[in-house]
C-alpha cells in the first residue's frame, strides 16, 4: 500500500499541475509531494526494517530495504530539487524566458519524471525495471530542452538518441536473461517470469553463456543511463543545458536509479556466473570511467560540465565498489549514493543560481565569486569540498569504505589506479575553484536574499556532513539493504 | 581518557564558540576554550607518558561502517602533549596577534578543527580514524593558509600546492595502511597481529608507500616543494603549529607505521629513510643560508632538521634490524627529542616571526635591521629559539643533536656494511648542516635584529602586544628547560619508544643531573656546565670592571670615508653570498647583473643593479614538466567529446562489437 | 499447420526483415528507406503472427496487431511528417559511402552469425536459428546510426534497432510477457514521438534542424 | 665522600692550572710564532713575550663603543673569553681528570668553540659598518666549513676510542700506545691541523697581523673593538689557539698528561705540554713562512680537503677494524 502511494502522490500532483493552471503554489505543492515521497520512503525503510519485503498489487510492486533506501534517496534529492520550482518558475516567467504553461508542464515533467523513477525502484518485474527507465528519458526529454535554444535541443536530441539506444541494449540483456530463465532446466515454464526473486531462486541454474553476454549488454545499455564510459557522452551535454534543478534531478538520482538496475542484475550474474565475471566487467568499466573523467576534467572550461564530469568519476566509483561486492562494499555503494545525491544536487541547484547572477557558465569569465557573492559562493566551495572526498562529509567515508572492501578481496591495484585518478581530478578541480571562486576583495559583496536556495542547500552540506561523521540512523537499514544483493 | 575526550570536547565547544560569539569578544573565548582543551588534553598525556599505560575508547556510532577508534599509548601521547603545549602557546598569542581575517568566523573555527584534528591523529588506532583525522587536518589548514587568499595570489598558489601535495600524500597512505589491514581488521591491534601473516613484498610494498605519504607530510625532499610556499603565507600561528606540531605527524606515521605496526622490518625501508633524511638535511640547510624571506628561510630551516629527525629514526630502524636494540633506542630518543625541542624553538620563531611582522609590516631581512632597541623582549625570545636551533650548549637543540649523535656514534660496532655506511653518511649529514645552520641564523640575528635599521618600517617599530610575548615565552621554557635539565623528559621518551620498538630493552639512557649512556661511555651535564659558564663569566666581568669608567659611546670607524649609513651595511644576501657562490652547483641561483656605461667612455658605469634568485630546483626540474606534462594530456583530451553526436555513437558501437567478439 | 509451412513462412519474414534493413542502407531516398521500415515493420509483425499461431499464444497475437499497428503504420506516418517540414533531410548524406556501408553491412551479419552460437545451442529450435538475423538487423541499425547525418536517418536506425531487438525478443523467448511488450512498444512509440516533435519545433524555431550544425556543445 | 672531595679538589686546582697555563701560554705561543716567522724571514722580530705586553696595555685603556652598537657588542668579549676558558677548563691538557670530566666531551668542546665564533659573528654586525659586515660574513663561511671537517675528523677519533668523552680518549691512548701510529689517527691528525689553522685564522687562510681591509677576517669584526673589550678578545683568540694546539698534541701525542691524581705529575705534565706545544707551534709558523695568504674562493678546496681526509679516517677506522 506504501509503496502504491508512493507512486500515486507524485502521479496525481502531476496530473493536477496539468489541469490547474500555473500558480505560485503549485510550485510549492509539488514541494510537498517530494516531501510526501521522502516520508513515505522512511516508512518503507521501518516497514522492510526486518528483512521483509512489502508487496502490493499482487506482487507488481514490491519493496525490499534496497528499494526503500533508494525510495528515500529519490525523495530527498526531489525535495531539494523540487524546493526550488516555485521561485525558478516564477522568476523565468517574470523575466519572459518561460509562460505559464511551459511552466505547469515542468512541475508535471517534474513529477513525471520522479514517478518514473519510483517505478523502477518499486517494480517487481525487471522488464517493468527497464520500461520505466526508458521513460524516464522520455519525460526528461523536455525538461533537458526546457529553455528551447539552440544548445538545449541539440543536448536533449544527443541525450535522447544516446540513452535510447543504450536502453535498448539492456532490453536485449533483459531479454537474454528471460531466455535463460526459460531454458534454465527448473520449473515449469508458466512459472517463470521476469520478477528479480523468482530470478534469483533459479539463478545458479541459468546457462552460463547466455548470461554472460546478457550481463555484459546490461552493464552496456544500463551503463549509458548511469553515465559509464564510454557510453558517458550525452551527460555533460544534457546536465550543462538542463535547468538546475532538473540537472540536479537527474545527476542525483537518475544516475544512481540506473545503478540500482545494474545492482539488481548483477546479484543475479554473481549468482549464476560467480563473481569474477561481473567483477572484471564492472572494474574495466569503473577504470575507463574514471579515467575519462579524469582526461577531461584536467582542461575543462565550464562548470557545469565539471560537476557532470565528475558524476561520472563518481558513477566509476560506484562500478568499483560494486565490484568489490562484498556487503560492506554494497553498503559503501548506498552511501555513496546519498551522499552523492545529497553533494551533487546542491552543486548543481547552487550552480545554476550562479549561471543566473554571472550570465555565464564558463570558468575563465568568472573571478572572485566568493568575495562578491560569500553566501553562493561558500556553498559551491563547501559542495565542492564535499564532492572531492574530504571529511567530514558524507563522501569521504563511502570513497574510503569501498576502497576498504576493495582491497580486502584483493583489488588493490584497481585502489592503486583509481586513487592516481583520484588525485589528478582533484588537482585539476581545485585548480578551476582557485581561479573562479578566490581573490577579489569583499567591500563589493552581495548579499544573496533567497531562503529556499540556501536553507535547503546549507541543510544538505550538514545533512552529509552529519552522515559522514555519524550515520546512526542509517547503519542497520545500509546494512539490510547490502543485504539483499550481497551475501 | 576521559580527560583527553573532554579536551577534544573543549574543542568542540571552541568551533561552537567561534560561530556562535559576536567579533568583540569572540577571540578571546575562543582562545580561551581551545587553551583549556590543550591543558585537558596536555594532563591526559601526561598522565599516560608517566603512568606509561595506553587508555582507549572505541565507539561504532561515530564514524559509519567502521567507527572510531582512539588509542593514547606512549608513543602517541608524546605527540600529543607537544602538540597541546604549541598549541596553548599559538592559542595565547594569537590573542593579541588576530586582527583582520584571522578574527572571521570560519578562520577561528577552522583553526580550532586544525588543532582538535592533530591531537586526534597520534591517537588515533584504527585506519579510519587516522586517515579522517589525517584528512580533516589537512583540510583545515589548507584553509587556514588562504585566510588571507584575498590580498595575495601566491597565497591562493600556495595552497594548491599544499592541497595536491597533501591529496597525493594521504592517497599513498591510505593505500598502504589499506594493504596492512587486508588480513581482516582495520584497527591497529588487528594489523599488529596479522602482520606477520602478510608476505614480506606485500609488508615493505606497504611501508614504502606509507613513507612517501609520511614523508611528505614532514617536508621530506624531494616531496617538500608545498613546505616554503604554505609556510610563508599561512598566518603566524598557523604556520607556527604546521612547522611545529603538524609535520612531526609525519615523523610520527613512520615510527608508528614502521616501528611499531610492521614492528622493524628489514634494512634496507630504513636506508630508503636515511636517505631522504639527508638529503633533506643539507638541501634544507643551504637553503636556509640562502633566504632572504624570514618564514622561507625558516621553512627551510624545518625541512633541514626535520631531515635530521629522519636520520635518526631511520638509523635507528637499521641499527634495531641488524641487532642493536640498544643503541638503536638511543637514536630513536635522539630524533624523538630533536622533534620535541623543534617544536619548541621552531614555534617560538615562526611566533616571533609573526611578531617582527606586527612590527615592522615586513618580513624580507633586507627591510629589518636595529630590531634590538626597538623590540627588545620580542628580540630576546626569538635569540633564545634561534640559540636553541643552532645547538649551542645548554639548549634543548644540543641535547638533542648530541644524543643523536651518540646513538649514530655507538652504533658503529656491527660488522653489517650498509648499517655503517648509513650512519657513517648520517654523521657526515649531521656535521655538514651544522655549520650551515649556524650561518643561517647569525644571518637571521645580525642582519634582522642588529645594526641600523634598513627601513623608517624597521626604525620606528614597536613592541607587539604582551599577549604575543606571553605565547612566545611560553615554548622559550622547553628551549631553555630540556637544554639545561634533559633529565624530566628523557624517561617519558624511554617510555615512548617502549611502545615504538617491539622489543623491549632496559632505558639505554640514565638520568641523574646530566644524562649518562647506559653501558656506553658517555654524558653530559648540561646544568653544570651552564654553572660553570656562568662562574667564569661573573670572574671576568668583576675583574674586567675593577675601577673602570663605562665605555665611552663614539661614533663607528668612518674607515676615512662619512658616517656610515644604514645603505652600507651588509645585506642578508650579501652576507650569505661567499656560501652561495661555493655551492652554487647545488643551489642553481639565477643572477642577472645589468651596467649600463656612461656615454663619454666604457670604463666609467652610470649604474649598476646586480639581482639573484635562489629558486626551488627540484620544483623547476622535476614538478613542472610533470604538471606541463598532465595539462598537453588534458588538452588533447578534450578531442573526445568533440560534440558530434555520430563519434558518440561510436563509442557504444565499437564497445558493443568488441563485446561481441571478446564473448563469442 | 505444416511445420514446413510454418518454417518457410517464419524464415521469409524474419529474411525480410534483414533485407529491409539491408536496404535502408542501400537506398539514398529517405522517402524510400522509411517506406523500407514500415515494410520491416509489416515482416516483424508477421513473424509474431506467425510465431503466435504456431504457438497458439494470445498474448503474441495481440502483440503482433499492436506491432503492426505501430511499427507498420503509426512511426511511418509520423516519419513523413518530419520529412514534410524539413525539406533538408530528402536525401541521406552518409559519412560512410553506400558501397562501404554495404560491405560492412555483410561484415555485421556475418558477426552477428558468429556470436549468437552461444544462443542457439541452448535451445536449438526453427526460431533460434533466425537469432542471427535479429542480431544482423540490431547490428545493421546501430550501424546506421553512427554513419548516417541526417535526423530522419538516425530516428530510423534507432527504430532498426529497436526491431531487430523485438525480432530476437519473437524468436528465442516467443516474446515477453505482454506487460513488458506493451510497455516497450509504448516507449518505442513515444521516444519517436518526442524525437519528431525536437525535430519539428526546431525546424520551426531556428530554421532547419541540422545534425551537423548540432556541434556547440563539446570541450 | 673525602674521596669525591678530594677528586673535587684535585680537579679543581688541575682545572684553574689548565687555565691560567693556557691564559698565559696562549699569547706566548703567538709571540713565539711570530718571532719564529721573524728569523726565518731574517729579522730579529719582537720579544715573545710582546702579546702579554699588548694585553696589558690595552686592558688600561679606557673602552670605546660605537653609537649604534647593542648589549651584543659589548657583551660578546666576555662570551667569547668565558666559553674558550670553560672549554680550556674541562679539557684534558695537563691531566685526565680536570673539573667535569664526565661532560668535557668532544661534541661540548666543539660547539663551545662554535658558540664563540658565532657570538663573535654577531659582533662584527653589530655596528652596522660595512667591515664588521664583512669579516663576519667571511668568518662565519670559513667557519661554517670548517665544523663539518672538524666534528668528522672528532667522530673518527671517538670512534676509533668507542666514546666522544675527550680525558677517556686521551688516557686509552695512553695506554694504547699504538693507536696514535693507526692511519685513522695520522688522517685525523691532517684533517685537524688544517681545521685549525683556519679556526685560529693563521696563514695561508687568514693572516693574523694584516690590516689591509680587503684582505682581513678576523680583525675586520674586532675593528670596532677598543680598550679593554679588545684586549679580552684578543686574550679569547689567543686561549682559542692555545687550546686547540694543546688539545691536538694531546690527542696525538698523549704522553706526559697525568693519568694519576698526584700533584708532581701535573707539573711533569706542564712542562711536556709546554715543550710539545711549541714544537707544534714552531711548525705550523714554519708552515706558515713558506705559504701565502689564499684568495676567500681558495679556502673552501682547502678545507674540503681536510674534510674529505676526516671521512677517509672514518672510513679506514671502519675497514681496517
Amino acid at each position: 500500500m506504501l509503496s502504491f502511494l508512493a507512486l500515486a502522490i507524485p502521479f496525481l500532483m502531476g496530473v493536477i499541475s496539468l489541469v490547474v493552471p500555473w500558480r505560485r503554489w503549485i510550485g510549492w505543492a509539488s514541494a510537498v509531494s517530494a516531501a510526501g515521497v521522502l516520508g513515505i520512503g522512511i516508512a518503507l525503510c521501518i516497514a522492510t526494517s526486518s528483512h521483509t519485503a512489502v508487496t502490493a498489487f499482487h506482487g507488481a510492486l514490491r519493496a525490499d530495504s534496497l528499494s526503500s533506501f533508494m525510495v528515500v534517496v529519490i525523495g530527498t534529492v526531489s525535495l531539494l530539487a523540487t524546493l526550488q520550482t516555485p521561485r525558478v518558475m516564477s522568476q523565468e516567467i517574470a523575466e519572459g524566458t518561460t509562460t505559464p504553461r511551459r511552466a505547469s508542464y515542468y512541475v508535471a515533467l517534474m513529477q513525471a519524471f520522479i514517478t518514473c523513477m519510483l517505478t523502477a525502484v518499486l517494480a517487481a518485474n525487471l522488464g517493468v525495471l527497464w520500461v520505466a527507465i526508458e521513460a524516464t528519458t522520455i519525460a526528461t526529454t523536455f525538461l533537458v530542452s526546457h529553455y528551447r535554444t539552440k544548445k538545449a535541443i541539440e543536448a536533449s536530441w544527443k541525450y535522447v538518441i544516446l540513452c535510447s539506444v543504450g536502453i535498448a541494449l539492456a532490453f536485449l540483456g533483459t531479454v537474454l536473461v528471460y531466455f535463460a530463465a526459460l531454458h534454465s532446466g527448473v520449473g515449469t515454464p508458466g512459472t517463470v517470469s521476469l520478477n528479480w526473486t523468482s530470478l534469483m531462486a533459479i539463478a545458479p541454474h541459468l546457462n552460463h553463456g547466455v548470461m554472460r553476454l546478457a550481463i555484459t549488454l546490461l552493464v552496456l545499455g544500463y551503463g549509458t543511463k548511469v553515465g559509464l564510459a564510454p557510453t558517458h557522452s550525452w551527460l555533460a551535454d544534457a546536465h550543462s543545458q538542463a535547468p538546475a534543478p532538473v540537472s540536479a534531478l537527474m545527476s542525483g538520482v537518475l544516475l544512481t536509479v540506473a545503478f540500482y538496475a545494474l545492482l539488481r542484475f548483477k546479484a543475479i550474474a554473481d549468482a549464476a556466473l560467480g563473481p569474477a565475471f561481473p567483477r572484471a566487467l564492472f572494474i574495466v568499466v569503473g577504470l575507463l570511467s574514471l579515467l575519462v573523467a579524469a582526461v577531461l576534467l584536467i582542461a575543462q572550461r565550464d562548470y557545469k560540465r565539471l560537476l557532470a564530469y565528475s558524476s561520472v568519476e563518481h558513477m566509476g566509483l560506484l562500478a568499483l565498489g560494486a565490484a568489490a561486492g562484498s556487503s560492506l562494499a554494497i553498503a559503501a555503494v548506498l552511501l555513496h549514493m546519498l551522499g552523492h545525491g545529497l553533494t551533487k544536487s546542491t552543486l548543481f541547484i547552487s550552480s545554476g543560481e550562479i549561471a543566473h547572477a554571472e550570465g555565464t557558465t564558463e570558468i575563465a569569465k568568472i573571478k572572485t565569486l566568493l568575495a562578491r557573492r560569500p553566501v553562493l559562493g561558500g556553498i559551491f566551495g563547501c559542495g565542492l569540498l564535499a564532492l572531492l572526498g574530504f571529511p567530514p562529509f558524507s563522501l569521504f567515508i563511502s570513497e574510503f569504505t569501498m576502497a576498504r572492501a576493495e582491497v580486502d578481496v584483493g583489488l588493490w591495484w584497481v585502489v592503486a589506479i583509481s586513487l592516481v585518478c583520484l588525485s589528478v581530478i582533484f588537482i585539476s578541480i581545485t585548480n578551476h575553484a582557485r581561479h573562479f571562486l578566490l581573490g577579489g576583495d569583499s567591500s563589493v559583496a552581495v548579499p544573496l536574499n533567497a531562503r529556499s536556495v540556501v536553507v535547503p542547500l546549507v541543510a544538505a552540506l550538514a545533512a552529509s556532513a552529519f552522515i559522514g561523521v555519524s550515520a546512526w540512523p542509517l547503519l542497520t537499514l545500509l546494512r539490510a539493504a547490502a543485504h539483499v544483493v550481497a551475501r | 581518557m576521559v580527560l583527553f575526550m573532554a579536551g577534544l570536547g573543549c574543542c568542540v565547544l571552541g568551533v561552537v564558540a567561534a560561530t556562535v560569539i559576536s567579533l568583540e569578544r569572540r577571540v578571546i573565548v575562543v582562545t580561551l576554550v581551545g587553551s583549556v582543551g590543550c591543558l585537558l588534553t596536555f594532563t591526559a598525556a601526561s598522565q599516560v607518558l608517566v603512568s606509561g599505560r595506553a587508555e582507549s575508547f572505541h565507539s561504532s556510532l561515530v564514524l559509519p561502517l567502521a567507527g572510531i577508534n582512539l588509542t593514547l599509548d606512549p608513543l602517541g601521547a608524546l605527540f600529543v602533549a607537544m602538540t597541546s603545549f604549541v598549541g596553548v602557546a599559538t592559542l595565547v598569542y594569537c590573542v593579541g596577534y588576530a586582527r583582520g581575517e584571522l578574527r572571521s568566523r570560519s578562520a577561528l573555527s577552522l583553526l580550532l578543527v586544525f588543532l582538535m584534528s592533530l591531537l586526534v591523529v597520534p591517537a588515533a588506532s584504527s585506519v579510519v580514524t587516522l586517515m579522517f583525522f589525517w584528512e580533516l587536518m589537512a583540510l583545515s589548514s589548507m584553509l587556514l593558509i588562504m585566510v588571507e587568499q584575498r590580498r595575495r595570489v601566491e597565497t591562493r598558489v600556495a595552497a594548491q600546492w599544499y592541497g595536491a601535495m597533501t591529496q597525493l600524500g594521504a592517497a599513498s597512505i591510505l593505500l598502504g595502511l589499506l594493504l596492512l589491514s587486508t588480513k581482516g581488521g582495520q584497527t591497529f591491534g588487528d594489523i599488529r597481529s596479522h602482520v606477520a601473516a602478510l608476505s614480506p613484498t606485500l609488508r615493505s610494498f606497504a611501508f614504502v608507500l606509507t613513507l612517501i605519504g609520511f614523508a611528505s607530510k614532514a617536508g621530506a625532499v624531494p616531496f617538500h616543494v608545498w613546505l616554503p610556499k604554505a609556510h610563508p603565507e599561512a598566518p603566524s600561528p598557523v604556520s607556527a603549529l604546521m612547522s611545529s606540531a603538524m609535520v612531526a605527524m609525519g615523523v610520527y606515521g613512520i615510527v608508528r607505521v614502521g616501528n611499531d605496526l610492521l614492528g622493524g622490518g628489514t634494512l634496507w625501508w630504513w636506508i630508503i629513510v636515511v636517505a631522504l633524511g639527508v638529503v633533506s638535511a643539507l638541501f634544507g640547510a643551504l637553503h636556509a643560508v640562502t633566504s632572504v624571506d624570514l618564514k622561507r628561510l625558516l621553512a627551510y630551516s624545518t625541512i633541514d632538521i626535520l631531515g635530521l629527525v629522519l636520520i635518526g629514526v631511520g638509523c635507528s630502524g637499521a641499527l634495531a634490524a641488524s641487532g642493536h636494540p640498544r643503541t638503536a633506542h638511543l637514536a630513536l630518543i635522539g630524533a624523538l627529542l630533536l622533534v620535541v625541542s623543534h617544536a619548541a624553538f621552531k614555534g617560538c620563531l615562526f611566533l616571533g616571526v609573526g611578531a617582527i611582522e606586527r612590527a615592522t609590516g615586513s618580513r624580507s631581512l633586507d627591510h629589518l635591521g636595529g630590531l634590538i632597541r626597538r623590540i627588545p623582549i620580542s628580540t630576546a625570545l626569538f635569540v633564545v629559539g634561534a640559540l636553541s636551533i643552532v645547538a649551542v650548549p645548554a639548549f634543548s637543540g644540543f641535547t638533542s643533536e648530541w644524543l643523536l649523535l651518540q646513538g649514530l656514534l655507538h652504533g658503529f660496532v656491527g660488522k653489517s656494511s650498509p648499517t655503517l655506511i648509513m650512519l657513517l653518511v648520517g654523521v657526515v649529514a649531521l656535521a655538514l648542516t651544522g655549520g650551515l645552520t649556524a650561518v643561517a641564523f647569525v644571518k637571521v640575528i645580525g642582519i634582522g635584529f642588529l645594526g641600523q635599521a634598513r627601513s623608517t618600517a624597521a626604525a620606528s617599530a614597536h613592541e607587539v602586544p604582551r599577549t604575543m610575548q606571553i605565547g612566545m615565552g611560553i615554548l622559550c621554557i622547553p628551549c631553555v628547560v630540556l637544554g639545561v635539565a634533559p633529565g624530566i623528559v628523557i624517561p617519558l621518551l624511554n617510555r615512548a619508544i617502549q611502545t615504538g620498538h617491539s622489543s623491549s630493552v632496559s632505558r639505554p639512557v640514565e638520568t641523574g643531573i646530566g644524562l649518562s649512556l647506559v653501558h656506553l661511555r658517555g654524558a653530559i651535564e648540561p646544568m653544570l656546565l651552564l654553572a660553570g659558564f656562568v662562574v667564569i663569566v661573573a670572574v671576568i666581568a668583576g675583574a674586567n670592571s675593577i675601577r673602570r669608567r663605562p665605555a665611552r659611546k663614539v661614533e663607528a670607524w668612518r674607515g676615512g670615508g662619512d658616517r656610515p649609513t644604514a645603505r652600507m651595511q651588509y645585506t642578508a644576501t650579501s652576507y650569505a653570498e661567499p656560501l652561495q657562490r661555493v655551492f652554487a652547483d647545488v643551489l642553481r641561483p639565477e643572477i642577472d647583473v645589468e651596467v649600463t656605461h656612461a656615454v663619454e667612455s666604457h670604463y666609467y658605469e652610470q649604474s649598476l643593479s646586480y639581482e639573484s634568485r635562489v629558486g626551488d630546483a627540484i620544483e623547476r626540474l622535476a614538478y613542472q614538466p610533470a604538471i606541463r606534462a598532465v595539462t598537453r594530456v588534458g588538452l588533447a583530451a578534450r578531442r573526445i567529446q568533440n560534440g558530434s553526436v555520430h563519434r558518440y555513437l561510436a563509442f557504444g558501437f565499437i564497445a558493443l562489437l568488441i563485446i561481441l567478439v571478446v564473448l563469442a | 499447420m505444416s511445420t514446413s509451412f510454418y518454417i518457410g513462412a517464419l524464415e521469409l519474414a524474419t529474411g525480410a526483415v534483414l533485407v529491409c534493413a539491408v536496404m535502408t542502407l542501400w537506398r539514398r531516398q529517405v522517402r524510400t528507406i522509411v517506406t523500407m521500415l514500415r515494410l520491416q515493420g509489416v515482416a516483424l509483425a508477421c513473424v509474431a503472427g506467425v510465431l503466435a499461431w504456431h504457438e497458439h499464444d494470445l498474448g503474441l497475437a495481440i502483440t503482433a496487431l499492436l506491432v503492426l499497428a505501430v511499427k507498420g503504420v503509426l512511426v511511418p506516418w509520423l516519419l513523413r511528417r518530419v520529412i514534410r517540414r524539413d525539406p533538408r533531410s530528402r536525401e541521406t548524406a552518409p559519412l560512410i559511402n553506400v558501397p562501404a556501408s554495404l560491405v560492412s553491412a555483410a561484415f555485421l551479419i556475418v558477426v552477428s552469425y558468429v556470436v549468437t552460437s552461444k544462443l542457439t545451442a541452448l535451445a536449438p529450435s526453427a526460431a533460434t536459428r533466425l537469432v542471427p538475423i535479429g542480431v544482423a538487423t540490431v547490428l545493421v541499425g546501430y550501424f546506421m546510426l553512427v554513419t548516417r547525418r541526417r535526423a530522419v536517418s538516425q530516428i530510423v536506425g534507432l527504430l532498426l534497432v529497436d526491431n531487430g531487438i523485438a525480432l530476437v525478443t519473437f524468436l528465442l523467448t516467443a516474446g515477453v510477457p505482454l506487460i513488458v511488450e506493451l510497455g516497450s512498444t509504448l516507449d518505442v512509440l513515444l521516444v519517436v514521438v518526442v524525437l519528431q516533435v525536437l525535430v519539428v519545433n526546431t525546424g520551426a524555431r531556428h530554421g532547419s534542424f541540422d545534425l551537423d550544425e548540432m556541434r556547440e556543445l563539446h570541450d | 665522600m673525602t674521596d669525591i672531595g678530594s677528586s673535587l679538589g684535585y680537579g679543581f686546582i688541575a682545572s684553574l692550572m689548565q687555565v691560567v697555563l693556557v691564559a698565559i701560554g696562549g699569547p706566548l705561543l703567538m709571540g713565539l710564532m711570530a718571532k719564529v716567522r721573524a728569523r726565518a724571514e731574517g729579522r730579529v722580530g719582537a720579544p715573545i713575550y710582546q702579546p702579554l705586553r699588548d694585553l696589558r696595555k690595552l686592558m688600561a685603556k679606557e673602552g670605546l663603543r660605537a653609537r649604534y652598537s647593542s648589549v651584543v657588542l659589548a657583551a660578546a668579549p666576555l662570551v667569547v673569553l668565558g666559553s674558550t676558558t670553560l672549554a680550556v677548563a674541562i679539557s684534558p691538557l695537563v691531566t685526565t681528570h680536570p673539573l667535569l670530566s664526565a661532560s668535557s666531551d668532544l661534541f661540548v668542546i666543539v660547539y663551545l668553540l662554535l658558540t664563540g665564533s658565532i657570538t663573535m659573528a654577531l659582533a662584527g654586525l653589530d655596528t652596522g659598518t660595512a667591515f664588521g659586515g664583512m669579516g663576519s660574513s667571511r668568518a662565519i663561511t670559513i667557519g661554517a666549513l670548517a665544523e663539518p671537517a672538524l666534528l668528522v675528523a672528532v667522530i673518527a677519533l671517538s670512534i676509533q676510542a668507542r666514546t666522544s668523552n675527550l680525558p677517556t680518549i686521551v688516557a686509552d691512548t695512553i695506554t694504547h700506545p699504538v693507536w696514535t701510529s693507526t692511519p685513522t689517527r695520522l688522517l685525523a691528525l691532517v684533517a685537524l691541523v688544517i681545521v685549525v689553522i683556519a679556526e685560529t685564522g693563521r696563514l695561508p687562510v687568514d693572516n693574523p697581523n694584516t690590516h689591509l681591509e680587503l684582505t682581513m677576517i678576523h680583525e675586520a669584526m674586532t675593528l670596532e673593538y677598543a680598550g679593554s673589550d679588545l684586549g679580552l678578545i684578543t686574550l679569547g683568540a689567543a686561549m682559542r689557539l692555545g687550546l686547540l694546539f694543546t688539545l691536538l698534541v694531546n690527542l696525538f701525542v698523549p704522553w706526559g698528561v697525568a693519568t694519576g691524581s698526584s700533584v708532581l705529575g701535573l707539573l711533569a705534565a706542564v712542562v711536556f705540554l709546554v715543550l710539545k706545544t711549541s714544537l707544534l707551534a714552531v711548525v705550523v709558523s714554519l708552515i706558515e713562512v713558506h705559504s701565502a695568504k689564499l684568495r676567500l674562493f681558495r679556502v673552501p678546496e682547502l678545507l674540503a680537503g681536510g674534510f674529505v681526509l676526516a671521512v677517509l679516517a672514518v672510513i679506514t677506522e671502519l675497514v681496517t677494524r
